[in-house]
């Protein structure tokens, strides 16, 4: 697998996902730059990771989705290639079109940095093969804009595809108001495209990879992913 | 010239800031107060001196980059 | 940043205190012309020079000094350029002759005092780079932005000698919550440091909090920050080289903060409200990408030496750089980058716009650096070379703005042994005569819900703990934060920081002398409760009226404790900062000398937490 | 009756927000532009009727919660 991850102004988290994409694939992905045209050839996964791009000015992702990069991720997409935005990555997604919907400020109106539980809510896609369905496993988050919206034909064509991935939940499991403390709609922690290539997401599965830090509960997303690039 | 963008959450986005602005102000005690919305206004100065044509050149700003159709709406004004 | 300056810059603390022993060469009061047949700029009118240096916070016999010392009555610029780099927040004038008794040696100090930042050997080539230090005056007047610029400057402090800032932690005193503004402040101080740190991407990985009413007027935000660094590959502030470019980078210059580092000397009153503007605003973005670019430059070899502009930017940043390697500077001011039109040398050198770097390239380097900035859009300009003269001379709009000799600024400098009076002893009670007031049943709801003692969650849930991905233990965690070492995992390795901060202010007042040794220890026994090898210490010291006796006494037994903590435990002081003056209406703080303490584990799979697991059997060390 | 109140950093304040807006502006082409500023709109829903009352309610909220006034202005405009 030949991952890219990309920079823009006030990333910060891109160091936090090379280690995990080296952890899962054994390689050392590439690092791109928000002004570069076109992806390096024979790039199969980029990943638009967290931080405060452009300090999360106007709005959280708006201005880096306007990046000269984002033309070429966008056809990178259409041509099916697979595209993880995790945090600030999942907002650019949203602003950028690559999915729908929009991220608000948490309904806490505080920037809310803790663990949170989250449920596989389907285990056929490039991101999910190594967990079970309604397997639960713990992530951080680390972000206040992190309350996903859609109007309600939106969120009801994204159920009934099947293309919300995961959910804030209970360590058992359920959905409940208490484990969505942004206010997402309907405990939506990250969403897929219609070709389940493209994923966005609130939390961050790269901050658990390694049992000396804060135990490997989101590595498996990662080997899923290396497993799927690899076999593809 | 003087152009403002004011960018509002659409009607039916939550609006947790406006929500939370409003139940503030209620404990501070003012009174007779209904619904509360919190939006941004982006002032702009422009070197065009032609109205229309500044009107014209914000309200491509805003379409690009200053508001979010998909959560909100916005409204031009050449000052 | 700093509203409380840094530490002192010199090579040997001459001893002349007051009254001063200076003879002014030229009478005072009388307007004085040149003496030397050098180039004068517009001077100001003698009556009108003396009544601004009082406004200025100069004392009349400090004021004498600067006549004594240009021979002349000075400019508005360099009457500026005097009252800053003389203030207590930079000159340590009043603190200076105490602190030199902490230890601040050992076999892995790299550096000690007098740089932006203290750097040890961690083993495995690297170094750690670590300050303290206040902003607690302007978090009292805008606690958001007061905060949040705390931050930002502490890792200025960090960045510039090479370090990538790897995590930040605070010490915190409020006032009861009850307290007017109290509330606001509290809200304010939290979510500042968040939104900058989380920002900036170092993740805030502890601190402390306290609450007591003798902070009710003047809250206390200490912020800490820890960076790496190859030992090799350290960055100072020492300029060299006769005609080096002097480099300014970062962001504009715009009128915030003028003279805010003379108002945090000054005693807060009624009318600090007035004050206000001198607020300076904080753009976390926009430090994110200058400790990116630093860090890409300092992999040249361009740098020959480099300072963030803190307090005072511009003056104490060319002052101090050019002083210490024994340089004359001269500035053309109209090259620096700023953000209103119309700004006069005098904004310019006081102003404390934030995220701005002064630095000192090799010749023909300016290409090089440029390019980097300009990737991470940040300003970049040439503002000035290096001289021989030994003085700073600046330039505006085709005229002289000032001329001052840079030896005498810094030797001749105030510095004060003022009067202490000591805190009378405290009986020592017997245990056993005290009687048991409630009973332990009561007494534990009690004390696990007080507000020193309940959970800090509220606080560190509004921080990312975990950006980076190192943090091993995050608050609430183990006694010490843990964080481990990317660059010893590049190379193998599994090594990482244990670091703490630590101090009980109410013991501080009870006996400063015990207070400054038990904040010592706590840091210590922090770090080795984790698993840690208890390495060095930083340390704020947050104290009142320093014209008091009774304050000053506070001030140098606490110092006294410290020191002698440190040296039992062999834990050097490497850096550190001083805000005094912290009272309102004429009451002082409690005295709070707040000890940020650094250690390494080798393997960061030896770090030892809270949390007790079934099983496992107690044990307890030390007398009750 | 509608009120709104309209939050701008004050002159000479720094706004990292409206220079980060104007910069992207500029990146994505849009010419003739100068100074961005960035700020807030409230939007209130008052019971009172009387357009004096309003605004007087308006600002007295403005001052106590709306902005921050060591570094905000505001202004207020009755719908
Ligand atoms: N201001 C703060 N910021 C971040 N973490 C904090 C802060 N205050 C306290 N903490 C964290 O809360 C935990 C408990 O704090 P404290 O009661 O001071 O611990 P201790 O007494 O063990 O030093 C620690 O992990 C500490 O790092």
């Amino acid at each position: 697998m030949q991952a890219g991850i990309v920079l823009f102004p006030g990333t910060n988290r891109e160091r936090d996902m090379a280690l995990a994409l080296q952890r899962a694939t054994g390689r050392r992905p590439a690092m791109l730059w928000h002004r570069d045209t076109a992806l390096p050839a024979g790039t199969d996964l980029v990943v638009l990771p967290g931080g405060f791009s452009y300090g999360d000015y106007l709005r959280c992702g708006a201005m880096a989705a306007q990046s000269p990069i984002m033309r070429a991720i966008r056809a990178f997409a259409d041509r099916g290639g697979h595209v993880l935005g995790v945090c600030n990555g999942f907002q650019m997604l949203t602003e950028a079109g690559l999915l729908p919907g929009a991220l608000l400020r948490n309904a806490t109106l505080r920037f809310l940095s803790m663990d949170c539980h989250l449920r596989v809510e389907r285990a056929d896609t490039p991101y999910t093969g190594r967990f079970q369905r309604g397997q639960v496993f713990r992530a951080t988050m680390a972000h206040g804009d992190g309350n996903y919206f859609a109007d309600d034909a939106t969120l009801d064509r994204l159920e009934g595809e099947g293309l919300v991935a995961l959910r804030y939940a209970t360590p058992a499991g359920e959905a409940t108001p208490e484990a969505n403390r942004n206010g997402s709609a309907r405990n939506i922690a990250g969403i897929l495209s219609p070709n389940l290539r493209v994923l966005g997401l609130m939390p961050h599965p790269e901050n658990q990879v390694d049992p000396q830090i804060d135990g490997t509960d989101g590595l498996p997303l990662f080997e899923s992913l290396a497993e799927a690039l690899a076999a593809a | 010239m003087k152009v403002l963008v004011t960018v509002m959450p659409k009607a039916g986005v939550l609006d947790p800031q406006g929500k939370a602005i409003g139940h503030a102000l209620a404990g501070l005690g003012f009174e007779g107060l209904g619904e509360v919305r919190a939006g941004k206004v982006i002032e702009l100065e422009l070197a065009e001196t032609d109205p229309a044509r500044a009107r014209a050149a914000a309200e491509a700003m805003a379409r690009k980059l200053l508001a979010n159709t998909v959560i909100e709406s916005f409204r031009v004004e050449v000052a | 940043m700093p509203i409380t300056g840094r530490r002192p810059q010199r090579k040997s603390d001459r001893v002349s205190i007051d009254p001063p022993a200076l003879t002014p060469s030229s009478p005072s009061g009388a307007t004085s012309g040149p003496t030397s047949g050098r180039p004068v700029p517009a001077l100001l009118e003698a009556d009108r020079a003396r009544q601004l240096a009082g406004e200025f916070g100069l004392k009349p016999e400090e004021y004498e000094r600067v006549l004594a010392i240009l021979g002349r009555t000075p400019s508005l610029t360099e009457l500026g350029i005097f009252s800053v780099m003389w203030s207590e927040h930079c000159s340590y004038k009043s603190s200076r002759v105490w602190l030199r008794e902490l230890p601040t040696k050992a076999p892995w100090v790299i550096q000690g005092p007098g740089e932006n930042a203290g750097v040890i050997d961690i083993g495995d080539g690297l170094a750690a780079v670590f300050k303290m230090e206040s902003h607690n005056h302007p978090s009292f007047i805008e606690p958001y932005q007061g905060a949040a610029t705390g931050v930002g400057g502490i890792l200025r402090d960090v960045f510039t000698m090479g370090a990538r800032p790897i995590a930040n932690l605070n010490a915190l005193r409020f006032g009861l919550p009850d307290a007017p503004r109290m509330k606001q402040v509290i809200d304010g101080v939290v979510r500042g440091i968040g939104g900058y740190g989380n920002c900036v991407g170092v993740p805030t990985v502890g601190g402390e909090v306290n609450f007591h009413p003798r902070y009710n007027g003047n809250p206390l935000v200490n912020a800490m920050t820890v960076g790496i660094a190859r030992a090799d590959r350290i960055f100072t502030a020492a300029a060299t080289g006769i005609g080096n470019p002097v480099v300014y980078v970062g962001s504009k210059t715009g009128r915030d903060g003028i003279h805010g580092a003379t108002m945090a000397s000054t005693e807060f009153s009624a009318d600090s409200e007035e004050k206000r503007p001198t607020v300076q605003i904080g753009d976390p973005f926009a430090e994110k990408l200058l400790i990116e670019a630093c860090l890409e430059l300092m992999a040249t070899d361009a740098i020959v030496a480099i300072q963030d502009m803190g307090a005072a930017g511009l003056t104490s940043s060319s002052v101090e750089m050019a002083g210490k390697g024994g340089m004359g500077i001269e500035l053309v001011l109209d090259h620096v980058p700023q953000r209103e039109a119309g700004m006069t040398a005098y904004e310019m050198m006081l102003s404390e716009s934030q995220e701005r770097m002064l630095m000192i390239l090799k010749p023909g380097r300016e290409a090089v650096a440029e390019a980097i900035f300009t990737k991470w859009e940040l300003d970049f300009a040439v503002i000035g070379h290096l001289t021989e003269t030994g003085r700073i001379v600046l330039r505006h709009k085709g005229q002289l703005e000032a001329d001052i000799p840079l030896a005498p600024l810094e030797s001749e400098a105030p510095l004060y042994r003022r009067p202490t009076a000591e805190t009378p002893k405290q009986p020592v009670l017997e245990a056993a005569s005290v009687a048991d007031p409630m009973g332990i049943e009561a007494a534990l709801p009690a004390l696990l819900s007080s507000l020193d003692l309940c959970s800090r969650r509220w606080i560190w849930d509004q921080y990312d703990s975990m950006v980076g991905g190192q943090t091993a233990k995050r608050p609430g965690a183990a006694d010490a934060a843990i964080v481990r070492v990317e660059e010893s995992l590049e190379q193998g390795g599994a090594r990482a920081l244990a670091i703490t901060t630590d101090c009980t202010p109410r013991y501080c007042l009870a006996d400063p002398e015990e207070g400054g040794k038990q904040a010592v220890a706590e840091a210590w026994r922090n770090i080795t409760a984790t698993g840690g090898l208890p390495l060095a210490v930083t340390d704020n010291m947050n104290f009142g009226n320093p014209e008091k006796p009774e304050i000053m006494g506070q001030f140098a037994a606490a110092v006294r404790g410290m020191a002698a903590a440190c040296t039992a435990l062999d834990f050097p002081v490497v850096s550190g900062n001083v805000s005094l003056y912290n009272e309102t209406e004429g009451r002082g703080i409690l005295p709070t000398p707040a000890i940020g303490g650094v250690g390494v584990l080798e393997d960061v799979a030896q770090a030892v937490g809270l949390a007790l697991a079934p099983g496992l059997d107690l044990i307890l060390i030390g007398e009750t």
